[in-house]
């Protein structure tokens, strides 16, 4: 299948004009790259409604062609032709780029992660350093739309916003330093080539990386804002955050890069951690290898919707010690592990040293975090 | 320890996701416009006007007395009062009111105006879809849309107009016999006066001279 | 192409734009914008002197840069903490008004 | 000068004159981030890709953000310049900026030796990065963490150090009263 792309790709640049071969190049590796993943987001928002629905036992849209499926359809529309509001006391030019601007990172994201054997849009050297520079600017940009649309929610809502991405940013980036470590390459391709071969040589497949694929995964919920770590966004508390003031087709910008965000930390965890586009037992190998990529993806996508229709929002006090107090010792505490792996030969002794190692920070930061705080059953005195 | 409360949360979660394919119990909701769960006989909602009788502008029982205008805690109720009586179901002249309009953008069910009216002319309705497309004039509602039959009535609370029927039909009678009771009193008045004029008509007959 | 003039070029402009905030605006925060483009500037001119030096094997400009924009990143840091420490004191951060060394 | 050197460019120094021109202080620090967008470009067009990720990675991501947080916790956000923009200050530090860029520019077009390509090849891998990071620059990297380390301690030890004294009054008090 990827032979077939590249294939086609080929041909049709073969029948293009010598001028135009670079600029028609790049177009036609960056346009099924972003109708893709335009597409996904389309049926991520159906699946996640209907998914929460059935969790929140209800049905869920139904409404729109069989079983809702043109819900996104309908949701586009209205989006578009919503009425575009900006408040009048608002900074109107940062309030007009903001929107724009956050789309602009998170599409150019997934431009690093490998997809296929040769389906990589670009083979940086540095990639993993690219994803995580684009992704750093998210945070100036929700402070322009929180403190373009002059009011107070919207402040907030981004203040709140950037204090959590700066915190979780630390985690997520010495989680995948790990791999980094280990694969010894920068370069998203190289990191997937250490994988190869079945999936006891993923990384996900050994202590340390076990560990680190659960601490990416929590950082990227955060990093994305997404449940239970929406408290930027807090529909209850601040009603949408830095989105408040946006309407129509801004606010359905944000949606997007919410979703694309969330995306682009899903390849990269793939790629980082369960072996990139690789199948699980060699014999499979003859599935192509972006199905298995979208496999993983499907896959990690409906655990992020159970977890949303499972678990509730955070306080921000908790949210912050999560992050300090238990994630970023842990994350280093992977480090060491990691190191310990890979000076122990990789075998059994690796296994035996590094597992009680993590399993006992893991206790201790655990019990030290919830130290204090009493769980009880709640007791309602009127409702039951 | 940290995490086995996210498991439970989770499996609990799974356990819902499945059950909703296969177990009913997992499902509590309904199709809403072509499924209903029928309404409970105490369910209320904006109130209405009742009258007797066929003809609604001439049964209705509300005679403009203004209370509930006056009771109502958001001020949804506008009544204008007719200058002259207009003869009711029972044919007796009463007061209606000219207007009365109730909007319901306003309106927040207290079922306060229920409570102090007098003559059981303002009821609570069990209707809930009342979308409208405009803002204003649609959620305005008049005399005309607002009354409804007491037959309407007994078959929405069947209870509660049982209990209004049988006490406006205590009171009926209780007005009749009394009415029957004056007219009796009246009768035998009449009656005496008649024999003490005819008394007095034979007595004068009696004084006057034959000559 | 450009060439290493052209660069070099850029970064005196920005230097002086630099210069010229750090000289006329009045706000500490601004003053330390203009370090900032500075700095920037400098690191520029040590990348183009790496880029265009016959020997770019050699990593020293880059290392510098590298190692500079740590420090400025530290910089930063304790500059900001100093103005807002500065901010409580004084009530402002208009380095006109801040002339008490000991107030 | 190539087309897309002229566009960055142009947005570096876009940037920089809106960083030193804007009234409203947020609007200048957005301003310098885009001049660091387009000094971080200038890192990529020369080669350095590696330095231009971390560019953007520690500007924009953190020494942008860091002044806003500044900017906001000092009820900065009006405008600043109040009625004589034209102030002796003004024209002397335009002035001192003018004569510093003339300056320069003559030095650098004075010196034929500045006029040249950059060579085809450079080995500017990440590895070798890396490697040399590991081997000959290893004692300024170990110099820098502790730098990094010594200024977020001095960091909040500055920020916080006048809160405890003026916020808990009783705290201050006591002070006084061992003294």
């Amino acid at each position: 299948m990827e032979a077939l792309l590249i294939a086609i790709k080929a041909r049709i640049l073969e029948l293009a004009p010598e001028f135009l071969q670079f600029p028609l190049g790049h177009l036609l590796s960056i346009t099924p790259v972003i109708s893709v993943f335009a597409g996904i987001f389309a049926l991520t928002t159906w699946i996640e409604r209907k998914g929460l629905g059935r969790i929140q036992n209800r049905l869920g849209p139904n409404r729109v062609g069989p079983v809702g499926i043109l819900q996104p359809v309908a949701d586009g529309l209205k989006m578009i032709f919503k009425e575009d509001v900006v408040p009048r006391s608002a900074d109107k030019i940062v309030h007009f780029l903001a929107p724009i601007l956050l789309v602009i990172p998170t599409m150019l994201a997934f431009s690093v992660i490998p997809y296929g054997n040769r389906l990589v849009p670009i083979d940086l050297d540095a990639g993993i350093l690219f994803f995580f520079a684009i992704g750093g600017s998210a945070e100036l940009i929700v402070f322009m739309a929180g403190w373009s649309s002059r009011n107070k929610y919207a402040m907030l809502g981004a203040m709140r916003a950037i204090a959590q991405m700066i915190s979780y940013e630390v985690p997520l980036i010495l989680s995948s330093i790990v791999v980094i470590m280990m694969a010894g390459s920068l370069s998203l391709v190289d990191i997937v080539a250490v994988q190869t071969g079945g999936f006891w040589n993923w990384h996900v497949a050994t202590p340390w990386g076990f560990v680190g694929f659960l601490l990416f995964l929590t950082a990227a919920l955060a990093e994305s804002n997404r449940s239970p770590f929406d408290i930027p966004e807090a529909e209850s508390e601040i009603i949408a955050g830095h989105m408040t003031e946006y309407s129509g087709f801004k606010y359905a910008l944000f949606f997007l890069a919410e979703y694309l965000g969330l995306f682009a930390m899903t390849g990269l965890a793939i790629t980082l951690f369960l072996g990139g586009f690789h199948a699980p037992f060699p014999f499979l190998n003859w599935v192509p290898a972006p199905l298995w990529f979208f496999g993983k993806f499907a896959i990690l996508v409906a655990l992020f919707i159970w977890i949303r229709g499972t678990l509730p929002r955070l306080r921000m006090d908790q949210l912050m010690g999560l992050a300090w107090k238990f994630m970023i010792p842990m994350s280093l505490i992977t480090f060491a592990a990691g190191a310990t792996w890979h000076y122990a030969g990789k075998g059994l002794l690796a296994w035996i040293l590094c597992t009680p190692m993590l399993l006992g920070s893991y206790v201790y930061l655990g019990t030290a975090l919830t130290k204090g705080q009493k769980v009880s059953k709640r007791v309602y005195r009127f409702a039951d | 320890m940290l995490g086995t409360g996210i498991i439970k949360g989770m499996a609990q979660t799974a356990k819902n996701f499945v059950g909703s394919y296969s177990d009913p119990k997992y499902l509590t909701t309904v199709e809403y416009p072509e499924q209903r769960v029928p309404t409970k006989e105490n369910n209320r909602n904006f109130p209405f006007l009742v009258f007797d009788g066929e003809e609604a502008m001439v049964g209705l029982r509300c005679v403009a007395c203004q209370i509930c205008e006056k009771e109502c805690p958001p001020q949804c109720i506008y009544i204008e009062k007719d200058k002259n009586k207009k003869p009711d179901f029972v044919g007796k002249d009463q007061f209606q009111p000219a207007v009365f309009d109730i909007d319901i953008s306003v309106c927040m069910s207290c079922q306060i105006c229920v409570e102090v009216c007098p003559f059981d002319a303002i009821k609570m309705d069990t209707e809930f879809e009342l979308s409208q497309t405009n803002r204003f004039d649609g959620l305005l509602i008049n005399k005309h849309q607002l009354a409804k039959s007491n037959d309407y009535y007994r078959g929405i609370h069947p209870t509660e107009a049982a209990e209004i029927d049988a006490a406006r039909a205590a009171d009926v009678k209780k007005a009749a016999a009394k009415a029957a009771a004056k007219a009796k009193a009246e009768a035998e008045k009449k009656a005496k006066a008649a024999a003490e004029a005819a008394a007095k008509t034979e007595a004068d007959a009696a004084d006057t001279p034959e000559s | 192409m450009a060439t290493l003039s052209h660069y070099l070029l850029l970064s005196a402009l920005l230097f002086s734009l630099g210069l010229t905030a750090v000289l006329i605006r009045r706000n500490a925060i601004l003053v330390l914008v203009g370090i900032e483009l500075m700095l920037n500037a400098a690191n520029l001119n040590f990348i183009a002197f790496w880029r265009h030096s016959p020997n770019p094997g050699d990593l020293s400009g880059y290392m510098f840069v590298l190692f500079s924009i740590a420090v400025a990143a530290a910089e930063a840091a304790v500059g900001l903490a100093l103005i807002i420490a500065v901010y409580r004191h004084f009530r402002t951060t208009d380095i006109q008004k801040i002339s008490k060394l000991k107030g | 000068m190539t087309f897309s050197f002229a566009i960055i460019a142009f947005i570096t120094l876009i940037g920089a004159v809106g960083a030193l021109a804007f009234r409203q202080i947020v609007h200048s620090v957005l301003c310098l981030a885009i001049t660091f967008t387009g000094v971080a470009m200038l890192y990529l067009q020369l080669g350095a890709q590696f330095l231009g990720f971390a560019q953007f990675l520690v500007y924009i991501g953190a020494v942008t953000i860091l002044i806003l947080f500044a900017v906001l916790l000092t009820k900065n956000t009006g405008p600043t310049i109040s009625g004589q923009v034209y102030s002796a200050s003004w024209v002397s530090g335009v002035g001192v900026g003018v004569s510093v860029f003339v300056c320069l520019a003559w030095a650098i077009l004075r010196t034929p030796q500045l006029d040249r390509l950059a060579a085809e090849e450079t080995n500017s891998t990440v590895k070798a990065i890396g490697l040399s990071l590991m081997s000959d620059y290893v004692i300024p990297l170990e110099v820098i963490a502790l730098l990094l380390t010594a200024a977020m301690v001095g960091a909040i030890v500055i920020a916080m150090n006048e809160t405890s004294t003026q916020t808990t009054m009783q705290g201050a008090n006591h002070e006084k009263g061992l003294k």
